[in-house]
């Protein structure tokens, strides 16, 4: 232990700060709870300014905790999305029901980004089954978190038991690893190689539970329940934290720990790819509550992402953390909409959007155009995200699949549509009223269309994340 | 001699169009008129002056040379392929641009009466203006193309001026009708043109007809449904002519062209456009002679049946017009005919200067003959024959120039439609005796058509009249009196020293044999004509009703426009594009959106995937597992 | 103790193999939530005894499957803590611990 | 800076201030200006276009400049222009131009709807300069996307359906096209090297035969779809009957020509082997869609249906053209898009003024028009002329050009097929003929009718403006005819070879 | 038959056993009894296998901890004696089929698989090794995730507290 480490660790040290400071908090009265949401919001902040300070790649604690500049600016990726996150949910907490909920909720929070950040910081198996479900239980609980709500308790517990299921399937194969290769060193795997049959069981049990966080399908039908029953903030948080941290996980698994094993699981992916896309695409295109049309939309999303993995080289990697960099960011431009919306009027069927830009221009444009990002049209960043996925899988001559994958981009299209037509066609008898954004609301959105509007642009950016593959 | 003055010609009636088109609602009416009818005036002048200078110039050894006055690159397809805009002069150029500006100014001057007072009168003399152009730049053309261009655009003033009377839906449907017609036509022509110059690698006229170019010493003998590709080209050409000379079977336009404006029939469809088929023919009439003989016998037959066809639904119409348009049909066919029978060079040429002769004719005396019925129209307001009679009371000039007139088709000497209709019956006799026999009869119905005519318009009973008519006025009676000179004289221009196949000047002479008996039978058809028609009787009224089917089937023009409207409406419309129209709205757009019902329909049914039930989620998650392993095992 | 010359490793194997789908059958008939919880925790079990027989049988050197073992067995007791906590949550909502009655999100 | 540069930032510096202007009554005004200003530059363009031509410079694109964007991708902004993309230029900007003033009484969301017009005609522009695969695949998508809040919004009739399946359609187009593009990239270096988008670099390497035979179906049928290749054309008629006037105009005249110029860049130019081995389906597929389309034009009743799929013949007849793969037949084929472009913008702008004032575009139940609204009915009369081929207006010049190309083809096959399309003549008069004989002649079908207004300045305007150009390229076509054939003697060496 | 493989089997039949009963028996608290038996005996297979701690923490932490959650949650949730409902055949049908199906891919794949046993000579299991791992920051330093599960308790804590507790309004 020395300062390097504690250098290293800055940011778990920080987050462990964070979620002591909520104990406290929790003991102040109703009336100053209140001031904790700043507090930490301005923590959170200066939590993820920290994250962007320069580093040596270290390996800690015997290499069970492992840094470097691609995993930081993974944890990165998450931080900033957490504050956007943060920003939107401030509303939501200040409301007088759920000024309760502040303290355990920022520390549920925070432990699952910490999970999180162990996931992608790990060194061996240990500490991502860790990562994995300190970032998972208190999620269970977080979608609980609408105690009035019969939907929210049942979102909770399906998610519990399906997680708790598919965390034991991971187990077994991890198990099975150990027992092939008797290390859950990565640094030890990665050199070992082994294409038994039962080193591809043990890979596919291990993919399976990365890929039931994921959501792709058919390891996905947790996902529109929980969506929807889950706090709106939560579901943002599902969407693109969770899902980005279990992306992020499987990539350097794969690509860092398996890519001996390429073939294998390329072809797994491949299939798994190919069903997401089109379930996901079938089931949303008749959603009528957005959240639940988010969370199939967000499914069809890791479909393509999957499209990533068919490149097994540098390409692949970074086309897959641009992607989920652009796909964070214009979901969570929706889900602060949604949230404004819902925070206010409770509406949350795509119906209530009728007529939404006649009351709301603003907020309507700040939904088109991150729609628009999320269907991959131009110039938006979404096309370019998209269109680099396709070319990786391009790449291994995988044509087929992209065919399937671009004509599913454009089912996708249809369903992103029919909020467009909402909004800006459709008209309604009592359409939403004009609503007000707080400052917190305004700084997230400007993230968020930043973001969408310029990460297309920047080149810079895409061979950045290059350099650190 | 410089000739680039001709350039005036073509462009003057352009700028009128122009002109008169932009500002037709700012200028007065007359204003309009006479400065559309000065305009022609001068190009008039113009080309009388081209005629003087060319044909004065002398024809030596090789006869006249084709003059290119002025060419201009306008459009280039390939290096060989251009189309270029320019004049050239040569004796059939020249002999037209006479005959069209020369009735074109008179149905200008005369329409300045008989147009006068109706709503567009402006925009009629823009229209005037248009289709003169068009017509001298057909006439003028250097190249096959340019013809094309300058066809299309005629079949477009046509169509605007039948359609003039816009309001009137008959006019809008004649229109219609004559300009589709005329344009399946030049589908033909296109593909000819296309055939042609395709082998030839040109456009150009005087490439084209000249002895050692390729179409003639060494035209393409590739075979195709066993005829050289030469007679497909050249028959296909000829069938963008027989559109535009509305000959059978696509002469169905003409008779509803009489909807147009009357003065308008006189110049487009008796006098200049309708014989732009046989123009066309004549002017590559070198390829058609050396190169490809078949066609011409097509041409032949296809203008005798005409003029035989024509002629006998003539006898049978009762609107004068319509009459005038039968006959118009069948003149054309004699000079079909002629070009038909015709061989090339010097004697065996004869044809060929019979039928443009009676071209040359045939545009006054048709002009005259339309010009005298407008003023009749004028007087009764009527166009049935049923409607009058016993004018010649009334209207002196008009009668004497109609008479004239009907002398001169019947071939009656000395006027000049004895001597062209002569020299056809000659060629024709020397060529194939069945075509005389029957041009020979086709002379005799011609008088007698064209006598019931004017019997029953200037003769047999006086029907009751609103108005009582009266003479036109001197405005229109002056064409009146201009042509009918011209008919007489017109017979004694020396054709055959100016307008030859080869150019070169040729001696002929009358043949007492075939003219005594020409004559005799246009007298035969005259006397039948006074005896039914001088005097209300009741022998028309016998005659036909012995006839009756006969005469039905005559009057009713055989039924081919019945016909044509069977295939167009009943077939094309409702076998082709109505099932175009449902099969691309159920079978095509239905496959479209069949894709997106189905793609629904998919997502309803696998609507119960997402059950609700934990359980059944879980069992999905691990079978999916355990399936994905098993393929990957076991089936990879 | 060595239990190599004794029982072979595929007997354990056979075992925790046995116990993990035997766990799974408890997780997807059983219409208690609280019975699919066990079901769960038989499934953990059988992981572990993997973890340890392959550690105990193939790699004594190093300790790593047993560590697995017990961070398992933490994790799965917190599992349970949280799952009886949402199960007595639902239990307020629905008055029930029936999963066919938890449906009210579906499609 | 490269002067092409500039085709990009005027309009979106209009859409700038159509942003920051608070009075509604600037945004026309505005954009008005923009466009102008953009026409004005289109023909300074062709003027240093051939000041460089005639200083002898020989380059098969002008103004060429290149910006390296995505490294790893080998992604440049390549632009440049050639004689091809110069008339295309020229058509986008007078046909926005007139669009512009066919839109001047837009009320509803005028703001909105003048952005997504001109972002269209953004998207269009830095399609036709592009060189590189990629920002053309760009620019492309742009000029798609904007259709459907167009149609959606400021729409007609079933404009919801409309809207969608135009826009699904055309994207599943771009889907087709993506992969042909994908496969383009992967094979532009065959010997090893950099893989790139770049049109000329992937030209000057050529792409192996197998690669070809794979991806040119995908590629040309991408760009088909947007071309109304027949049987992928059924997008055409809904999305024009519902579309508000400007934009089927823009689309028709303009958009549309994004797929035969594509065909012709990307997949014919790159892959030309294929283009010869495969030609004879799509040759097959257009001489039906050219005969196809004017036939089902004949039974319709709605103005716009009838324009739309006249559209599909004469735009057929642009594929039809490329697939000869000569010189004269594509020359026809580019003047073809332009007089199409032209016309069918002045179809359509008269379409809309027309409906504008009688709230019907069924032709049965109007007719007798040109005496009430002399003006506009002679402009439609024009563009009928101009459309079956009048000769002195645009569009008999293509198609002469067309036909007289194809017929060049001495293989028998090419030839029926040039028969074929060229009877379509005839229908296309038929169809003409029939709407202008029951529109506008004839008596006056319907007294409340005369009470009408005749044409107001702004929309002589935009009609004018378009008829002149019609007639300028009809009596005066030799310009731009050697404007157009000047870089396609190099290619179609290529492309033969 | 020697000593410890008597002991094996009836440990794993046992284990076995008390799991298909706990998965069958309709009764729920009987169920969680033997849900008690199965987690003892597989103790007892830790223990013969030399990992006493692993033994008794097992005993502590699940036999002490968790079934007793449990039965205290069924006690709160249902009547003790209540007998619930069978399971509906098609969910019996379908998960026996899938386990078996999973039984055969998994034996199908491990038995056949020969495992390569460590050479390194084994370390002692003993309570001062297993400490000084537990808590050494390096090479097989488990401190690292000691702590981690630390805070995932904390955080499971204080959310179960807030789900728990009954809401104020």
């Amino acid at each position: 232990m020395n300062w390097d480490t504690l250098y290293i660790l800055r940011q778990e040290i920080l987050l462990t700060v964070l979620i002591l400071i909520q104990l406290i908090g929790d003991l102040s009265e109703d009336e100053k709870r209140k001031s904790i949401i700043h507090v930490t919001l301005f923590s959170f902040l200066l939590f993820t300014l920290l994250g962007f300070l320069p580093g040596e790649p270290a390996s800690l604690f015997g290499g069970m905790y492992v840094s470097d500049d691609l995993r930081t600016l993974l944890k990165n990726i998450l931080s900033i999305s957490t504050l956007i996150i943060l920003l939107q949910s401030s509303s939501w907490l200040q409301k007088p029901d759920n000024q309760t909920k502040i303290g355990a909720f920022y520390l549920s929070l925070f432990s699952t980004l910490m999970g999180m950040y162990f996931m992608i910081a790990a060194g061996n198996f240990l500490m991502l089954y860790l990562g994995l479900e300190l970032a998972t239980l208190p999620l269970t609980l977080l979608a609980a978190f609408d105690k009035q709500l019969r939907r929210s308790a049942e979102a909770g517990v399906k998610l519990l038991m399906s997680s708790a299921v598919s965390s034991a399937v991971l187990l077994f194969g991890l198990s099975m690893i150990y027992g092939v290769y008797g290390t859950f060193y990565f640094t030890e795997l990665s050199v070992l190689s082994d294409s038994s049959y039962l080193s591809v069981l043990a890979l596919i049990f291990f993919i399976a539970g990365l890929a039931f966080k994921l959501s792709l399908v058919p390891f996905h039908l947790w996902t529109a329940d929980v969506y929807e029953g889950a706090p709106l903030s939560v579901t943002s948080y599902f969407s693109v934290v969770s899902k980005g941290a279990a992306l992020f996980t499987l990539m350097l698994v794969l690509y860092r720990v398996f890519a001996t094993q390429n073939a294998t699981w390329s072809l797994a992916l491949n299939i798994l790819a190919i069903t997401t896309m089109v379930v996901g695409n079938l089931f949303a295109l008749r959603q009528k509550n957005m959240k639940r049309f988010l969370a199939f939309s967000s499914i069809t999303q890791a479909g393509f992402m999957m499209l990533g993995f068919m490149n097994g080289g540098s390409l692949g990697m970074t086309t897959l953390v641009y992607f989920m960099l652009i796909y964070a960011v214009s979901n969570l431009a929706i889900f602060g909409v949604l949230a404004i919306v819902s925070n206010t009027t409770s509406k949350e069927n795509m119906d209530d959007f009728n007529g939404f830009y006649k009351t709301n221009p603003g907020l309507s444009l700040i939904m088109l155009v991150s729609l628009f990002s999320l269907a991959g049209i131009p110039p938006v960043a979404g096309f370019f995200g998209k269109f680099f996925l396709f070319t990786a899988a391009a790449s291994s001559g995988l044509y087929i699949l992209v065919f399937i994958a671009v004509l599913n981009a454009t089912l996708s299209l249809y369903y992103y549509l029919l909020v467009v037509k909402a909004m800006f066609i459709n008209t309604n008898d009592t359409p939403i009223p004009t609503l007000h954004t707080t400052l917190y609301e305004k700084a997230a959105f400007a993230l968020c269309l930043m973001g969408v509007a310029v990460i297309g642009f920047m080149s810079s950016l895409y061979n950045y994340i290059q350099s650190l593959m | 001699m410089d000739y680039s003055f001709t350039l005036l010609i073509v462009l003057l009636p352009l700028a009128g169009f122009a002109l008169l088109g932009l500002f037709h609602d700012r200028l007065k009416p007359m204003v309009a008129g006479t400065l559309g009818t000065l305009n022609l005036l001068i190009i008039t002048l113009l080309s009388y002056y081209t005629a003087f200078s060319y044909f004065t110039q002398g024809n030596g050894e090789s006869g006249y040379t084709a003059i290119k006055a002025f060419n201009v690159l306008w459009l280039s397809f390939t290096d060989s392929l251009q189309i270029q805009l320019g004049i050239l002069l040569d004796p059939l150029s020249v002999m037209m641009l006479v005959v069209i500006t020369t009735v074109s100014l008179m149905v200008h001057i005369y329409s300045l009466g008989y147009m006068k007072g109706e709503k567009g009168f402006q925009r009629y003399y823009a229209f005037l203006s248009l289709f003169t152009f068009s017509m001298l730049g057909l006439v003028v053309a250097t190249n096959i193309f340019q013809m094309y261009i300058f066809w299309e655009l005629v079949g477009v003033s046509s169509y605007l001026l039948i359609g003039f009377y816009y309001e009137r839906p008959s006019a809008v449907a004649a229109s219609k009708k004559a300009f589709i017609v005329t344009r399946f036509a030049d589908l033909g022509f296109l593909l000819g043109i296309l055939l042609l110059s395709f082998y030839t690698h040109t456009f150009d006229f005087t490439t084209l007809t000249s002895m050692d170019g390729v179409a003639i010493s060494n035209p393409p003998t590739a075979i195709f449904l066993g005829m050289s590709v030469t007679t497909w080209a050249m028959l296909l050409i000829f069938m963008g002519g027989a559109g535009k000379s509305a000959m059978f079977p696509l002469h169905i336009w003409l008779p509803d062209a009489m909807e147009g404006p009357t003065p308008v029939s006189a110049l487009i469809h008796a006098a200049t456009m309708v014989v732009a088929g046989v123009y066309l023919v004549a002017r590559l009439f070198p390829v058609y002679a050396l190169s490809s003989p078949d066609s011409l016998e097509v041409i032949a037959y296809v203008g005798s049946f005409t003029s035989l066809f024509a002629a006998i639904i003539a006898c049978t119409q009762l609107d004068i017009k319509r009459v005038l348009a039968f006959s118009t049909l069948s003149q054309i066919g004699y000079m079909m005919v002629a070009l038909g029978v015709s061989g090339y060079g010097g004697e065996e040429g004869l044809g060929y200067m019979a039928a443009l002769f009676h071209l040359f004719t045939h545009a006054f005396f048709k002009a005259l003959l339309f010009l005298g019925a407008g003023s009749v129209i004028h007087a009764v307001h009527s166009n049935l024959m049923t409607d009058m009679g016993g004018l010649r009371k009334f209207m002196p000039i008009t009668h004497i120039t109609f008479l004239i007139a009907c002398l001169t088709i019947a071939g009656i000497p000395p006027l000049s439609g004895f001597f062209s209709k002569d020299e056809i019956l000659v060629a024709a006799f020397e060529h194939n005796k069945i075509i005389f026999a029957v041009q020979w009869l086709v002379a005799g119905i011609t008088a007698f058509y064209m006598f019931r005519l004017y019997f029953n318009i200037f003769w047999n009973r006086t029907p009751h009249f609103h108005h009582t008519p009266h003479e036109s006025p001197a405005l229109m009676t002056f064409p009146l009196l201009f042509l009918a000179i011209a008919s007489v004289l017109a017979g004694f221009v020396p054709f055959h020293e100016l307008v030859t196949s080869d150019g070169k000047a040729f001696h002929t002479a009358l043949h007492w044999m075939i003219a005594i008996p020409s004559v005799l039978i246009a007298f035969v058809g005259i006397g039948v004509a006074a005896l039914f028609y001088l005097k209300p009787n009741i022998l028309p009224e016998k005659m036909t009703h012995s006839m009756k089917g006969m005469y039905s089937l005559v009057y009713h023009k055989f039924y081919i426009d019945e016909l044509y409207l069977f295939i167009t409406h009943q077939l094309i419309f409702n076998f082709i594009s109505r099932p175009v129209a449902w099969f691309d709205r159920q079978i095509v757009d239905g496959t479209m959106n069949f894709i997106g019902e189905a793609t629904v329909y998919g997502s309803n049914v696998i609507n119960k995937m997402q059950s609700g039930h934990i359980q059944w989620y879980i069992w999905f998650f691990t079978s999916g597992v355990l399936l994905l392993a098993f393929l990957l095992l076991y089936l990879n | 103790m060595n239990l190599q010359a004794e029982i072979p490793l595929h007997y354990m194997i056979v075992l925790s193999t046995l116990l993990f789908f035997i766990g799974l059958v408890g997780v997807l008939i059983r219409r208690n939530l609280i019975t699919m919880l066990m079901g769960i925790e038989l499934m953990l079990n059988a992981v572990n005894i993997n973890f340890v027989a392959f550690n105990h049988y193939l790699y004594p050197h190093r300790l790593e499957g047993h560590f697995f073992a017990l961070i398992v067995m933490a994790i799965a007791a917190a599992e349970a803590a949280i799952a009886i906590a949402l199960i007595i949550n639902i239990y307020r909502k629905f008055s029930t611990v029936n999963v066919d009655d938890v449906d009210e999100l579906k499609y | 800076m490269n002067p092409l540069l500039l085709l990009l930032f005027i309009p979106i510096l209009t859409m700038a201030g159509i942003v920051i202007v608070t009075d509604l009554k600037w945004v026309r005004v505005i954009s008005a200006i923009g466009m102008s200003a953009q026409l004005l530059f289109s023909f300074v363009l062709l003027y240093w276009f051939y000041q460089q031509r005639g200083a002898g410079n020989t380059d098969p694109m002008l103004f060429v400049s290149s910006t390296m964007w995505y490294e790893s991708f080998n992604i440049q902004w390549k632009f440049g222009i050639d004689g091809i993309s110069m008339a295309m230029i020229l058509l986008t900007s007078i046909v926005t131009f007139a669009g512009i003033f066919v839109s001047w009484q837009v009320e509803n969301l005028q703001k909105e709807f003048f952005i997504s017009l001109i972002l269209l005609a953004t998207g269009v522009y830095g399609f036709f300069i592009s060189i590189d695969l990629f920002t053309m695949f760009l620019f492309y998508e742009v000029a798609v996307i904007p259709m459907y809040l167009l149609i959606g919004i400021w729409g007609t009739g079933p404009k919801e359906y409309s809207a969608m399946k135009l826009t699904l359609m055309l994207m599943g187009g771009s889907a087709l096209l993506l992969v042909g593009m994908l496969g383009i990239y992967f094979n532009s270096a065959p010997e090893g090297g950099q893989l790139t988008f770049d049109l000329l670099e992937i030209k000057r390497v050529g792409i192996p035969l197998s690669a070809q035979l794979f991806f040119f179906p995908f590629t040309f049928i991408g760009f088909g779809v947007l071309g109304a290749l027949f049987p992928f054309h059924t997008w055409s008629p809904d999305g024009h009957a519902s579309a508000p006037t400007a934009v089927s105009m823009l689309h028709a005249g303009v958009l549309m020509k994004l797929g035969g110029y594509g065909a012709f860049r990307v997949a014919m130019y790159l892959m030309p082997e294929a283009a010869h081995e495969l030609a004879w389906i799509f040759i097959i597929l257009t001489s039906i869609s050219v005969v196809y389309g004017a036939f089902g034009a004949i039974w319709q009743k709605d103005l716009k249906y009838i324009n739309a799929y006249s559209s599909v013949s004469h735009c057929g007849l642009v594929l039809f053209a490329l697939l000869m793969m000569n010189e004269t037949a594509t020359t026809g084929a580019i003047l073809q898009m332009i007089s199409h472009g032209l016309m069918t913008a002045l179809f359509f702008a008269l379409i809309g003024m027309i409906y504008g004032r009688t709230h019907t575009r069924m032709i049965h139940e109007m007719g007798g028009l040109m005496k009430v609204i002399p003006f506009l009915s002679v402009l439609y009369v024009i563009a009928g002329l101009a459309s079956l081929g009048l000769p002195g207006l645009s569009g008999f010049v293509a198609e002469m050009t067309i036909f007289v190309g194809a017929f060049q083809h001495s293989d028998t096959f090419h030839r029926i097929a040039t028969i074929v399309a060229i009877s379509s003549i005839v229908i296309t008069a038929v169809y003409i003929l029939r709407v202008v004989g029951t529109l506008l002649l004839g008596p006056l079908k319907n007294d409340h009718y005369l009470h009408l207004q005749d044409a107001t300045w702004f929309e002589k305007v935009g009609g004018v403006t378009l008829v002149i150009a019609i007639a300028a390229i009809g009596m005066a076509p030799l310009w731009l005819s050697n404007l157009i054939r000047e870089p396609l003697t190099a290619i179609l060496q290529t492309l033969t070879n | 038959m020697t000593g410890p493989k008597i002991i094996f089997y009836i440990l794993a039949f046992s284990t076995i056993l008390f799991s298909l009963l706990s998965v069958f028996d309709r009764r729920i608290l009987r169920a969680a009894i033997y849900l008690l038996f199965v987690l003892v005996a597989i103790a007892g297979l830790f223990y013969m296998m030399n990992f006493q701690f692993l033994a008794a923490v097992q005993l502590m932490l699940y036999a002490g901890g968790i079934v007793v959650l449990i039965i205290f949650s069924i006690l709160l949730t249902s009547q003790i004696n209540s007998k619930l409902d069978a399971p509906k055949l098609m969910q019996l049908v379908a998960a026996s089929l899938t386990a078996l199906f999973g039984i055969g891919i998994s034996l199908y794949t491990i038995l056949p698989y020969v495992f390569t046993p460590s050479e390194a000579p084994a370390l002692e299991v003993n309570m001062r090794n297993i400490g000084l791992s537990l808590l050494s920051t390096g090479d097989q330093g488990y401190v690292l995730p000691f702590e981690v599960i630390s805070i995932l308790l904390l955080a499971a804590l204080v959310g179960i507290i807030f789900i728990a507790k009954r809401s104020r309004t």
